[in-house]
């Protein structure tokens, strides 16, 4: 296995494609190397993207903030611009792990890594947020958060592509965002459930955009637009909430497995989802 | 006589007694004499017993002195953690 | 029986009951202390093991050849580089598999190489061909008739008549007396649950590690990770047929042990691994191996049926209590059969145990094996029957409870026992009638412990200044080697400053018996007492030859040797540290030593008292407050009794809520890591208050009692009886994990 | 397997090793460099017992390969007190008898170190979340929090 630590895009990129074998990208590396050592990858090449000065940025960004894909979840958190306009996000990634995960894992090794119940993504697809993707040639595309993760474990990245960046877009006007997740510990432990909500009011609190995401319900994120309808022109008073929450539990499609039942699951689903939504209410100030 | 009193699985090892009377001024007096008496029970105390005489729990006795009246209660080995 | 004084010898103490610095402190503060994986050697390998991955599978034939021959490999064994004719041929079977595998995770080779990337490569080397064979893994289903028979030695013992054919019930115990049946008939009210418990582990935070330096003559040596040093000594050397006492075993600092380090797993692997090599061979497991290869709990079944009259006496009891141990016989359903009761005064018991064998790891000692998960079934029922009676729960314990004198349900009448007054305790603690808010409910449970004494070997030498080296062979699991200093200094009349205990090697000291069955502060304190007593009869006799007088004209007071009267003569009292400097030209050393088979353990009970908070949406339990009251005889250190408390209910809150063994439809280990084996974090739990009981041990000088697994028995029920009120319906499986709970909640809606 | 050279700074001294690309920070510290404090409890990130500083960032080290070090500054528990006198942390650890067995002890020194040097006057329930990731089968976690918020106190006071 060889080691890179290469000093800017390019070179990572040209890394990557120029790889025969198995290339594996080291962000924050917390679930790549708890992967090598299980055996379960043995990569001819790692890239580590930390020597690249430009992914440790946090810039603004037509009102909102691009974040570089080394940034650590602490220091997300200590980004008092980010935590203020996108607090679910920020809630969610700082989720992730103990804080000493929090000192190396990052909200795009998160969604690279293309895990169902990635605690992350739920929260940056209600938030809209979009990333932007290096490729070789100077190829620079853009794509929507909730196109990156396909499956478990797997991603529509191109051989040779990397994200580079996370944009989370200006949020409009009484709006507000959350993200929860259920767990039986009270850390620690991987979602069983993942619940995000980001919703917008208008001047008499009238709800009049919403999104609505889970995690850990099925192969990939689920935006729920049924639920995010029963939102949408409401007050998101109690009834719209509980149409909110039986939407979500009836858009989910677990799967059994040690970490909850298909039953369990679809009804937390719900809970975390009406639970999440009430959080993002009162942060739109309804 | 010593009373010895045995744990309820052995009593058909015993003739279905849960309480047998020997001679023994010591533990291992009486666990022969009862080896003896009821052959049936010789493996398991082969194995090793736990005894508790006249109240006070030995997880190993070999020649613990008895009482004319003590009282004994035999036990499969006991293990901690 | 009970015709001693209820007083102990000592009751007044100058150091004993003060809770000072302990000796290994420093080291463990700042690095230095080396536990099981931290020591080397020159020349060092790594050794690694392969391990099946199958639950049950006859092994064909095992291929080395092609993994003996990658460089960098010194060595490779199988079962046949072990003792055929080893005593236990259990454990022999368990360290390296045999003829078959019989659980996910079971050895069947080993590898020692010159590094850790060459080790791993040569274990994908090694061609196993298996084949595999149905397997269970639920104790109920292996106790069926037609389930996969593990072993064809097995015929059930304490049955009558002797079965014909081999099962995986290895053992029926039976304890009781009186008339059962005539005592449901007297009952007003009859309580019978059915109840499951999930199995657990340890979970000790360092995973098993040694280090073995074995020459090609078989002597050497072995530095490990354990509870008893002389136990890995003499079960290695018969398992690599060698002769005791050419291994010396060094116990190195030990990461948490729980009863999980009272055998052998990896030692005399290593051990084989270096006597093939003729190299010194470190083997660490890795935390996956610990989980799918070290030895968790039993899981259990039981069936539990109590009657009572409406003024609280209980008039019968029975349970029945089936215990999945592994692959081997041996899970304690004696001791859990035995404990199940013994909180109670009972007319009519019955309580029966079965020992049940299945694909998984054999069970290992856990904290009072086979007692906490007796107590979840009975105190559960116990509480309940109390509320039906409309009785309080603690009221109906005191009615019921152990006391002196009284016939056990296990057999033996009590000696001094405060069950009582741990019971008293709790009723009056605030925190049995503080106000519970939402969704929040409150629990109560007993639990009882034997306590174990055991063989024991110590030795105090005491030095030309006048401090005094002290060598126990007991490993120190939990800070003993402070209780041994103080219990020392005690004796002596010094400062507990002026003792430093060490924990001797197996060559230095006569045997000692595992670190268990909370017998260390009992047994080893017994022979450090013991000890100093022996030193101080030296002490004075050197002091008699200072003076020039018989030595029974000295007596030992405050440290000092002094005349024992005025007829013994007008001498300045001698200092210890005076009769130490002038050791030499008195006589040499003095040193004092004590060999037992200490008896005398004072059985312990404790009662927890449990606040938690249901989430009624999700299942979800929060323990929000928490209380252990426990007799510890005489509390020698007493923040480490407290700490023993304290890590006791948080284990048993571990056990009681999420903790549990997974398996899959594979017979495999779902859940082999601390991700989802989820032992409890600091933002689980509450602080956890702890009120210590002095009823002493009248088998100890000082009144001793062990603490260390007492504590880990009333936790189970206690939650599940909090939860149960929380949540309006019993629980009756643990762990009581979200799902679990919620789909009580609902259909008891 | 080639090996990486790397140069960094630990507890101060500056430290050249060769390690092998698959290697562990936890690895190299503990094999190559006889740092023995850190501790492998999981090797997944799951027990911080191999808490160690990296930047000033607390981190797993068995989460970090060797390989990552080169020009980083990494303290360890061996670097914590000050040549004989002990961290208040360390002593106050002693003081309250939080640790039985010790094998969490330096990961979770090094942690509530790294809290209280962010947050000096933490509340409970935020020490209990900060130390959510150093696990403690002994203790039950009472007499650790104990001392930390006592350390706290002092430390404030001071």
């Amino acid at each position: 296995m060889r080691y890179e630590a290469p000093e800017s895009v390019t070179a990572a990129v040209a890394l990557l494609a120029g790889e025969a074998g198995t290339a594996r990208v080291l962000a924050g590396g917390t679930d790549l190397l708890v992967q090598l050592r299980a055996g379960f990858v043995e990569p001819d090449l790692i890239v580590d993207l930390k020597r690249i000065e430009a992914l440790h940025e946090i810039v603004e960004e037509d009102g909102g903030y691009r974040i570089g894909a080394v940034v650590s979840g602490a220091e997300l958190e200590e980004h008092a611009g980010v935590s203020a306009m996108w607090p679910g996000v920020v809630e969610a990634v700082n989720l992730i792990g103990s804080t000493q995960v929090q000192g190396r894992a990052t909200m795009v090794g998160n969604l690279c890594n293309a895990s169902p119940a990635a605690d992350a993504v739920p929260a940056m697809v209600a938030a809209s947020a979009t990333v932007r993707i290096s490729g070789p040639n100077g190829r620079r595309r853009d794509a929507d958060v909730g196109d990156i993760a396909t499956g478990p474990g797997k991603t529509s990245l191109e051989n040779g592509e990397i994200v580079e960046s996370v944009f989370l877009p200006a949020k409009p006007k009484h709006s507000g965002d959350a993200y929860l997740r259920f767990i039986p510990r009270t850390e620690m432990d991987i979602a069983v459930v993942g619940a995000g909500v980001s919703l917008t009011l208008d001047d008499d609190g009238i709800c009049t955009d919403a999104r609505v995401t889970l995690g850990a319900v099925a192969v990939k994120v689920l935006l729920v637009e049924e639920a995010a309808a029963a939102l949408i022109g409401t007050k998101v008073d109690a009834a719209a909430l509980e149409k909110l929450a039986a939407a979500a539990s009836a858009a989910a499609k677990p799967i059994d497995d040690k970490r909850g039942t298909k039953e369990f699951r679809k009804k937390i689903s719900g809970v975390m989802a009406r639970r999440a939504a009430q959080i993002a209410l009162k942060r739109a100030g309804g | 006589m010593v009373k010895v009193m045995l744990w309820g699985s052995l009593k058909p090892a015993a003739e279905g007694k849960a309480e047998i009377h020997v001679e023994a001024s010591n533990v291992k007096q009486m666990l022969d004499a009862i080896g003896k008496a009821h052959p049936g029970l010789a493996p398991v105390l082969e194995r090793g017993v736990s005894v508790a005489i006249d109240g006070q729990m030995h997880r190993v006795a070999g020649y613990e002195p008895l009482r004319e009246d003590s009282e004994v209660y035999i036990f499969p080995r006991l293990e901690g953690g | 029986m009970l015709d001693k004084p209820n007083k102990p010898e000592k009751q007044k103490f100058n150091v004993v009951g003060t809770s000072p610095l302990r000796p290994d402190g420093v080291d463990k503060v700042t690095g230095r202390a080396r536990f099981g994986a931290d020591m080397v050697a020159p020349g060092m390998l790594v050794g690694k093991i392969l391990r099946s991955p199958h639950a049950h599978a006859r092994i064909r034939s095992i291929d080395v050849s092609k993994a003996e021959a990658l460089s960098g490999v010194k060595a490779v064994v199988t079962k046949d580089d072990f003792n055929a004719d080893a005593e236990d041929q259990d454990v022999l079977y368990n360290i390296m598999a045999r003829e078959k595998a019989l659980y996910d995770g079971h050895a069947v080779a080993a590898v020692a190489a010159i590094s850790q990337s060459v080790a791993r490569r040569a274990l994908a080397l090694i061609e196993v061909d298996y084949e595999v064979l149905p397997h269970v893994t639920d104790v109920d289903e292996a106790m069926k008739p037609d389930a996969p028979v593990l072993h064809d030695h097995i015929f059930t013992e304490g049955v009558e008549p002797k079965p014909t054919k081999p099962s995986n019930i290895a053992q029926r115990y039976e304890f009781g007396h009186g008339d059962v049946e005539e005592g449901f008939s007297e009952a007003d009210v009859i309580v019978e649950r059915n109840f499951k418990t999930a199995a657990t582990h340890q979970g000790y935070i360092e995973p098993h590690a040694c280090l073995a330096n074995i020459a090609n003559d078989g002597s050497g040596e072995l530095w490990c990770c354990t509870q008893g040093h002389y136990m890995v000594r003499n079960t290695c050397a018969s398992l690599l047929g060698i002769d005791v006492s050419r291994l010396r075993v060094t116990a190195s600092e030990i990461g948490g042990g729980f009863g999980g380090k009272t055998t052998v797993f990896i030692e005399p692997v290593a051990a084989a691994l270096s006597r093939k090599a003729g190299r010194p061979v470190k083997v660490v497991m890795s935390r996956n191996e610990v989980f799918r290869a070290s030895g968790p709990t039993s899981s259990t079944s039981s069936r539990i049926k109590i009657g009572a009259k409406k003024d609280g006496t209980i008039t019968a009891a029975e349970s029945e209590l089936n215990y999945q141990g592994g692959a081997f016989a041996g899970a304690p359903a004696d001791l859990g059969a035995m404990c199940s009761f013994a909180c109670y005064v009972l007319k009519n018991v019955r309580t029966i145990g079965y020992d049940v064998v299945t694909n998984r790891p054999k069970q290992a000692a856990y904290r009072a094996p086979g007692a906490p998960m007796a107590a979840f079934s009975v105190e559960s029922v116990v509480e309940e029957l109390a509320g039906k009676i409309g009785m309080d729960p603690i009221e109906f314990r005191i009615k019921n409870a152990a006391r002196e004198g009284e016939k056990s349900s296990y057999g033996p009448k009590f000696r001094q026992v405060g069950l009582v007054e741990t019971l008293e305790e709790a009723k009056a603690h605030p925190h049995y009638s503080a106000p519970l808010g939402p969704n929040q409910g409150r629990g109560v449970s007993c639990g009882f412990w034997f306590n174990f004494g055991g063989q024991t070997s110590t030795s105090l030498s005491i030095n030309i200044d006048g401090t005094v080296a002290l060598a126990v062979g007991t490993p120190d699991i939990g800070g003993s080697r402070a209780s041994m200093c103080l219990m020392a200094a005690e004796e002596l009349g010094i400062g507990y400053e002026q003792v430093r205990a060490i924990i001797a090697d197996t060559s230095s000291l006569g045997y000692n018996d595992v670190t268990d069955g909370s017998r260390v502060t009992f047994a080893s304190g017994k022979a450090t007492i013991m000890a100093a007593r022996d030193s101080i009869g030296k002490l004075c006799e050197r002091a008699a030859k200072m003076w020039d007088i018989s030595p029974d004209a000295v007596v030992w007071e405050e440290g000092h040797a002094k005349p024992a009267g005025a007829n013994a003569g007008e001498f300045e009292p001698l200092s210890l540290a005076e009769i130490a400097a002038s050791a030499e030209s008195t006589g040499g050393p003095i040193a004092g030593h004590h060999e037992v088979n200490a008896s005398g353990a004072g059985t312990s009970f404790a009662t927890h008292i449990v606040d938690s908070e249901v989430d009624p949406e999700t299942g979800r339990v929060q323990v929000t407050r928490y209380t252990v009251i426990q007799d510890a005889g005489k509390a020698v250190h007493p923040a480490y009794v407290e700490g023993q408390f304290q890590g006791g209910a948080a284990q048993g809150i571990g056990w009681a809520i999420n903790e549990e063994y997974i398996y899959g439809e594979d017979g495999r280990l779902q859940n082999a890591g601390f991700l989802d084996y989820r032992i409890p974090v600091a933002s689980d739990l509450p602080m956890i208050d702890t009120k210590i009981v002095e009823v002493p041990n009248l088998g100890h000088p000082y009144g001793v009692r062990g603490v260390g697994e007492t504590s880990i028995v009333p936790p189970l029920a206690a939650i599940a009886n909090s939860v149960s009120a929380a949540a309006g319906v019993r629980l009756t499986e643990l762990p009581m994990s979200p799902p679990r709970v919620l789909k009580a909640i609902d259909e008891n809606k | 397997m080639h090996q990486v050279h790397v140069s960094t700074k630990i507890n101060g001294d500056e430290i050249e090793y060769l390690c092998e690309t698959d290697e562990t920070l936890l690895d190299v510290l503990r094999d190559k460099l006889g740092l023995t404090g850190a501790k492998e409890g999981c090797g997944s990130g799951d027990c911080g017992a191999c808490s160690v500083m990296l930047d000033g960032r607390l981190v797993c080290s068995c989460l970090v390969l060797g390989a990552e070090a080169q020009d980083r500054e990494v303290e360890t528990i061996e670097g914590m007190a000050d040549g004989e006198n002990l961290h208040p942390l360390q002593s106050k650890f002693l003081e309250h008898a939080a640790l039985q067995c010790g094998i969490c002890t330096p990961g979770v020194l090094i942690a509530t170190k790294a809290l209280l040097e962010k947050n000096p006057d933490p509340t409970e329930t935020e020490v209990r979340y900060w130390l959510a990731g150093n696990l403690c089968r002994c203790t039950g976690y009472d007499k650790i929090i104990r001392a930390v918020m006592d350390t706290a106190a002092d430390m404030r006071g001071a």
